[in-house]
């Protein structure tokens, strides 16, 4: 599965809270080209592993490295400067503001990242320009032109999230990582969003990382699975080959179903 | 709207004084609310007691009117700012030229700076040294340590030939530093060794500690100087627990009763202190039954002073005939010393120490605990 | 509308705050507004914090280092007061550049906690360095305020700049906070986490708030000195933050005008209270206690929803 | 001398302690910073008054009714008061202060300013050698002690405690398990203000009562709690003892002033190195 340069690359990463190991040692590589999907029960570690490449949280040791660059131990600010991105479940931080404005703030926030950039007017001003336009562009992307004028918080459920990804995409990213995309979404709208990501990385190059717990969702998305249980990768590999793997098995639905 | 309310107040206040009689409005600012209300209303009580014996002789003659006496009272809550409120309230709203207090350094400080400039006369009790400094209107109305502790010590000296080593205890506080400064060379001047001095927190309740570090330099003495009355009893108690057999003195203000109840009856055998006022004679039981209509809690002997500070006002104002020239009251105070006061023969000093006459002098009293009650052994006259 | 009419709002309040006492012309009513004004800016300083979700207890602190570092200078270093005045803004504020990063790391009750033990550290740091800041004797005369050479001594030319300090101050939050900056700080209080997947150092902005909410706090602690010309320890203790905190819950601690109108509203209120002196406290509780139950978003929360607005200033 | 002060130290621990475990229970459970937990101390303390001098009864009879006073009035307070502003820290931070100058002035109304103290019902000092123990703080530390142990007691080993850990961990849990939060949360604010009450009952005689007495106790149980980590229990009891010893030790060897000074220090620099204190959740 490693092509010759991978983009994200993570080495031994261990954390623990409190004595309780809650990623321990894991390593993988994701080559560039991929929507990958992290899997695993309740407490395996994906939301940890999850918070540890986006930032949010500090390894207790290992390295993780993007595009050759080690990114460990940054702040979530930095990471995402770096260009990974971070879609979060409910997105619609602002109090009255549109669903257009909330894209053009994801779009150039990046630009005031730190207190010194506020006074840079002309620079901001530039990124505030681009940041519209591409506002415009990811609107008929995402389908929400028809809702471009509405309070953002005033949107259903399942466009709230379609609005988080816009955000994310908003920042220009080349890696995605997406944290149960799916989650709370009836059928129509998980196939809407299925149908969203797969056109975030084909029609647009980006590479998608997802954390998801609707196992039909991530065999039908991705094209590579990793499994993770206890902390630990216990199966990698394309969807039909982590769907048979007798340890993925025994974690997911118990030792009974193993054969 | 905001400023209405106030002013209707004032109105209905201004109306509901008789028309025909004029009125003398006498300030007082003073802690009602919070700690240091004890103190606050003996100030409010004193000259309370004072302005109603004018009034129910008729009233205050002054030139060819009849003034009835009004006492303004403001809680400043011991906050300085809060004082800088009542004071210009009372300058400013109620047009009154005479304020009885402030109480505490901080609020006296904050205040003399507007009082001097309109020359408005304060009879006030703080134990800092700064209070008679650059100032022309202000009166300290109640002896501080720097006038009582010398003769007391000196009193010490002779009749307790046995005690040698003085440990000394006060409060950090402005207050607890001044009175700490001036016993210690009060003591050294009397030959005594000074072995330890300790400063503890107001909020402080658990002594154990700071004693046990007093302790281990063996006084004989130990000398509760300012600590409030209501934290001196368990200090007493604690200190006994501790293994200490010796000396207490408090030459710094005492309260019989509490001090007793709070340090237990065989603790205080023997305890001395210094008092303004005799609670065993009859002005000491007139005055608790007058205090007994204002408040209806203890009175200390903290409301002598304030009694007598209104009354030797109210007389010099009646004498000058004028009720807004304090420069010719302020005078006339001064000249009339030495002069008659419920305690005893007082006079106006200080001229060494702070560079102006208006501190007061009086008698003292020495009071020794003997069986859970306070008598009064020695009355001190003062010294210049 | 709504936004414009609230303007025209802040206005006049500023404007009759600084013209009653001033037509009045009665010196107790300008001293009242003077305390007013200085109340206010303590709690505008209050109000930054709350802006970015967080409540600080140092506060009370930070004007008493601006409070002592402007009386020094001006009565000991012969520093004029324009430039004193500044550096009791600026000294508290590098203080908490220096120890945000730190004290930043936290939030919610945790970050309260934090500053609450900071605060007392600080008073206590006055009481026991006593060679520098007089202890609890405190600092006494201090040189009344003076700008270009002209000393404000009547409280009627204090009380014009208090009135333009405020406003100032009411004005540049209100700029900074209509801008790019209250873009990231309404993200920040909102959902932080989501805020930094988008590029925003957080800590970087918290740590600027709370600088700027110091440099507020001094300028107010400045004032109070000059004013009173008397300071110490005790007048900087957790009651006095505690006490601007109520009067951004009472003026509507979600509007920057909340705090300033909290302090007009507060006021009067033991004024009216003096009558019964005794029962003062009790009744300032009850009335404290109503105003939480009944008006849940303060004065403002309520004019404005009154109004049909739902008013983000 | 360092024998008699690890003495001190030790007596007064055990004080801290019942003073935070109300504290930090109230907030451990309810998320409410309990400004008023002092006064709480204090009305323990004038029950007592009330219930000995006036009233004539004995001291230790006095004790739990003193506490269950205070108890009575924390489930007043919670239910009357505090109720709307579940899950509003502020608003009930604000409230608990407003309760606390409440509280402050109805009791200078009725009992005035002045101190009042109560006959002290034990005497007598035990004495090794060159330590001296009071036989009084001996029994207010001991008794510390016990509800203390009897608190770890109830929460480790009873339904209730097993009600009170789960409404602490997740209210919508306790709900499907039967126990309903309206039933639970006036119960623990009860059993805040029962160790308050419980703590000032004791000192009464120790330290006498008068309506300002509240804000010490406040002081002391507030940085406890700060140092232990808010909401937990055994962070109050080694964070009573750390703060307990360190102030004892120097108060005896420079000075009382200092003492609160370092303890101060000391909490600002273990809570920038772990800001959720030495035993508190993240």
């Amino acid at each position: 599965m490693t092509s010759a340069v991978s983009q994200l690359s993570v080495r031994d990463l261990l954390r623990s809270f409190g004595g309780i190991i809650a990623v321990n040692n894991i390593s993988f590589d994701l080559a560039a080209g991929h929507i990958t999907g992290l899997i695993g029960p309740n407490g395996a570690g994906k939301t940890t592993v999850f918070n540890l490449l986006a930032g949010s949280l500090v390894p207790d040791s290992g390295t993780v490295q993007f595009e050759g660059q080690p990114i460990n131990g940054l702040s979530a600010s930095t990471i995402a400067r770096r260009g990974i991105a971070r879609c979060f479940q409910s997105a619609t931080v602002f109090r009255n503001v549109t669903v257009r404005e909330h894209i053009v703030r994801a779009g150039y926030l990046k630009a005031i990242g730190r207190p010194v950039d506020l006074l840079r007017r002309r620079r901001l001003a530039d990124h505030k320009k681009a940041a519209r336009d591409r506002a415009e562009e990811l609107l008929d992307f995402l389908d929400l032109r028809h809702a471009a004028d509405r309070d953002a918080a005033t949107l259903a459920y399942g466009h709230q999230k379609i609005l988080g990804v816009g955000m994310a995409l908003a920042t220009q990213p080349r890696l995605l990582l997406a944290d149960e995309p799916a989650a709370g979404l009836n059928p129509v709208e998980t196939t809407e969003m299925t149908e969203l990501l797969r056109r975030v990385r084909y029609d647009r190059g980006i590479d998608i990382l997802l954390v998801e717990h609707d196992l039909r969702l991530v065999m039908k998305l991705c094209d590579r699975i990793i499994a993770l249980n206890a902390g630990a990768v216990i199966a990698d590999g394309p969807p039909d080959v982590v769907r048979n793997d007798e340890a993925f098995i025994t974690a997911y639905l118990g030792a009974d179903h193993a054969s | 709207m905001k400023f209405s309310l106030p002013s209707i107040l004032a109105v209905t206040l201004a109306l509901a004084t008789p028309l025909n009689a004029e009125t003398l409005k006498i300030g007082v600012v003073a802690p009602q609310t919070g700690p240091g209300a004890a103190w606050g209303m003996a100030l409010d009580a004193g000259a309370r007691i004072a302005a109603n014996q004018v009034n129910e002789k008729g009233g205050l003659k002054v030139g060819d009117k009849t003034y009835q006496v009004d006492v303004i009272t403001y809680d400043d809550q011991y906050k300085a700012a809060e004082t800088v409120t009542a004071v210009n309230r009372l300058m400013h709203q109620d047009g009154v030229r005479f304020i009885i207090g402030p109480l505490g350094a901080a609020s006296l400080l904050a205040a003399k700076p507007i009082t001097e400039r309109s020359q408005t006369l304060m009879l006030s009790n703080t134990y800092t040294v700064k209070a008679l400094e650059n100032t022309q209107y202000v009166f300290r109305v109640l002896p501080t340590s720097r006038e009582f502790v010398p003769p007391f010590v000196a009193w010490l000296k002779q009749n307790r030939p046995a005690l040698k080593r003085v440990a000394l205890l006060a409060p950090n506080d402005e207050t607890g530093w001044d009175s700490q400064s001036v016993q210690d060379a009060a003591y050294k001047a009397n030959g005594f060794d000074v072995v330890a001095k300790e400063l503890f927190e107001r909020k402080q309740t658990d002594f154990r500690a700071i004693l046990t570090k007093l302790l281990a330099s063996n006084p004989d003495n130990i000398e509760l100087d300012t600590t409030p009355p209501s934290i001196a009893g368990p200090i007493i108690r604690q200190a006994r627990e501790l293994g200490y057999k010796g000396q207490f003195t408090k030459f710094g203000g005492v309260n019989v009763a509490e001090i007793v109840d709070a340090a237990g009856k065989e603790n205080t055998e023997g305890f001395l202190g210094y008092l303004g006022a005799d609670p065993n004679s009859k002005e000491w039981e007139w005055l608790e039954a007058q205090y007994a209509k204002i408040h209806k809690n203890r009175m200390g002997d903290f409301t002598f002073f304030f009694y007598d500070a209104t009354k030797f006002l109210l007389e010099a104002i009646a004498k000058t005939g004028t009720v807004t020239d304090t420069t010719v009251v302020r005078d006339a105070i001064e000249k009339a010393s030495p002069f008659d006061t419920l305690i005893g023969k007082s006079f106006w000093g200080g001229k060494e120490t702070y560079g102006v006459n208006r501190q007061l002098y009086t008698p003292s009293f020495l009071v020794e605990i003997k069986d859970g009650k306070g008598t009064v052994i020695q009355k001190l006259e003062p010294k210049k | 509308m709504i936004r414009r009419w609230s303007f025209v709002f802040s206005v006049a309040t500023l404007i009759g705050y600084l013209l009653i006492p001033l037509l009045i012309n009665q010196i107790f009513y300008t001293h009242l507004a003077i305390l007013i004004g200085i109340h206010a800016i303590l709690a505008v300083s209050v109000y930054l914090m709350l802006k970015i979700g967080q409540l600080s207890l140092a506060q009370a602190g930070f004007m008493g280092i601006g409070a002592y570092a402007s009386a020094l200078l001006t009565r000991d270093a012969g520093v004029p007061f324009e430039l004193a005045f500044f550096l009791a803004g600026a000294i508290p504020a590098l203080i908490a550049g220096v120890v945000g990063p730190l004290l930043m790391r936290t939030k919610g009750v945790h970050f309260v906690l934090l500053t609450f033990a900071f605060g007392e550290v600080i008073v206590l740091i006055f009481v026991e360095w006593t060679s520098l800041f007089g202890g609890n004797n405190g600092i006494s005369a201090i040189p009344p305020a003076s700008i270009l050479g002209l000393q404000l001594i009547a409280p009627s030319s204090f009380l014009i700049l208090t009135a333009i300090l405020l406003s100032i101050i009411l004005l540049c939050c209100h700029v900074a906070f209509a801008g790019d900056l209250g873009v990231v700080v309404e993200g920040l209080e909102r959902n932080e986490a989501l805020q930094s997947s988008l590029g925003v150092n957080a800590l970087a902005y918290r740590c600027l708030i709370f600088s700027g909410s110091a440099f507020i706090a001094g300028l107010s602690g400045s004032l109070y000195a000059h004013y009173l010309s008397f300071i110490s320890p005790e007048a900087f203790g957790f009651w006095t933050t505690v006490n601007a905190l109520i009067l951004n819950v009472i003026g509507g601690a979600q509007f920057l005008m909340g705090p300033f109108l909290g302090a007009l509203l507060l006021a009067p209120l033991p004024e009216i209270f003096r009558e019964w002196v005794h029962y003062q406290r009790v009744l300032y509780g009850v009335a404290l206690l109503l105003l939480m139950r009944g008006l849940p978003q303060g004065f403002l929360g309520l004019i404005l929803s009154r109004l049909g607005g739902r008013g983000n200033r | 001398m360092l024998v008699q002060t690890l003495v001190i130290a030790a007596t007064s621990s055990a004080y801290m302690m019942l003073l935070a475990l109300g504290f930090t229970l109230i907030f451990g459970l309810m998320r409410i910073v309990n400004f008023a937990h002092g006064e709480f101390v204090m009305l323990g303390a004038y029950a007592v008054y009330v219930l000995t001098v006036p009233c004539g009864l004995n001291y230790f009879v006095a004790i739990p009714l003193a506490g269950l006073f205070a108890g009575l009035c924390g489930v007043v307070a919670e239910r009357l008061i505090f109720r709307p502003f579940l899950g509003d820290e502020l608003g009930a931070m604000i409230t608990s202060l407003a309760l606390a100058i409440i509280l402050q002035g109805a009791v200078m109304i009725v009992f005035t300013v002045d101190q009042l103290s109560v006959p002290r019902p034990i005497s007598g000092v035990l004495h090794f050698g060159s330590i001296y123990l009071p036989n009084d703080q001996i029994f207010v530390a001991g008794s510390s002690f016990l509800v203390v142990i009897a608190f770890h007691f109830l929460v480790h080993h009873t339904r209730l405690g097993l009600a009170l850990r789960a409404v602490a961990q997740d209210t919508e849990i306790a709900r499907a398990y039967g126990m309903a939060p309206s039933v639970i949360l006036p119960l623990a604010f009860g059993i805040g203000c029962v160790l308050a009450g419980l703590a000032g009952a004791l000192t009464v005689p120790l330290y006498a009562v008068n309506p300002f007495m509240g804000e010490a106790a406040l002081l002391k149980a507030f940085i406890v709690v700060v140092l232990g980590g808010l909401g937990s229990l055994p962070g109050a009891m080694i964070a009573a003892v750390i703060l307990g010893t360190t102030d004892a030790v120097i108060s005896v060897w420079f000075s009382a002033t200092m003492a609160t000074l370092v303890s101060f220090v000391l909490v600002v620099i273990i809570l920038i190195v772990k800001p959720s204190g030495l035993w508190g959740r993240a």
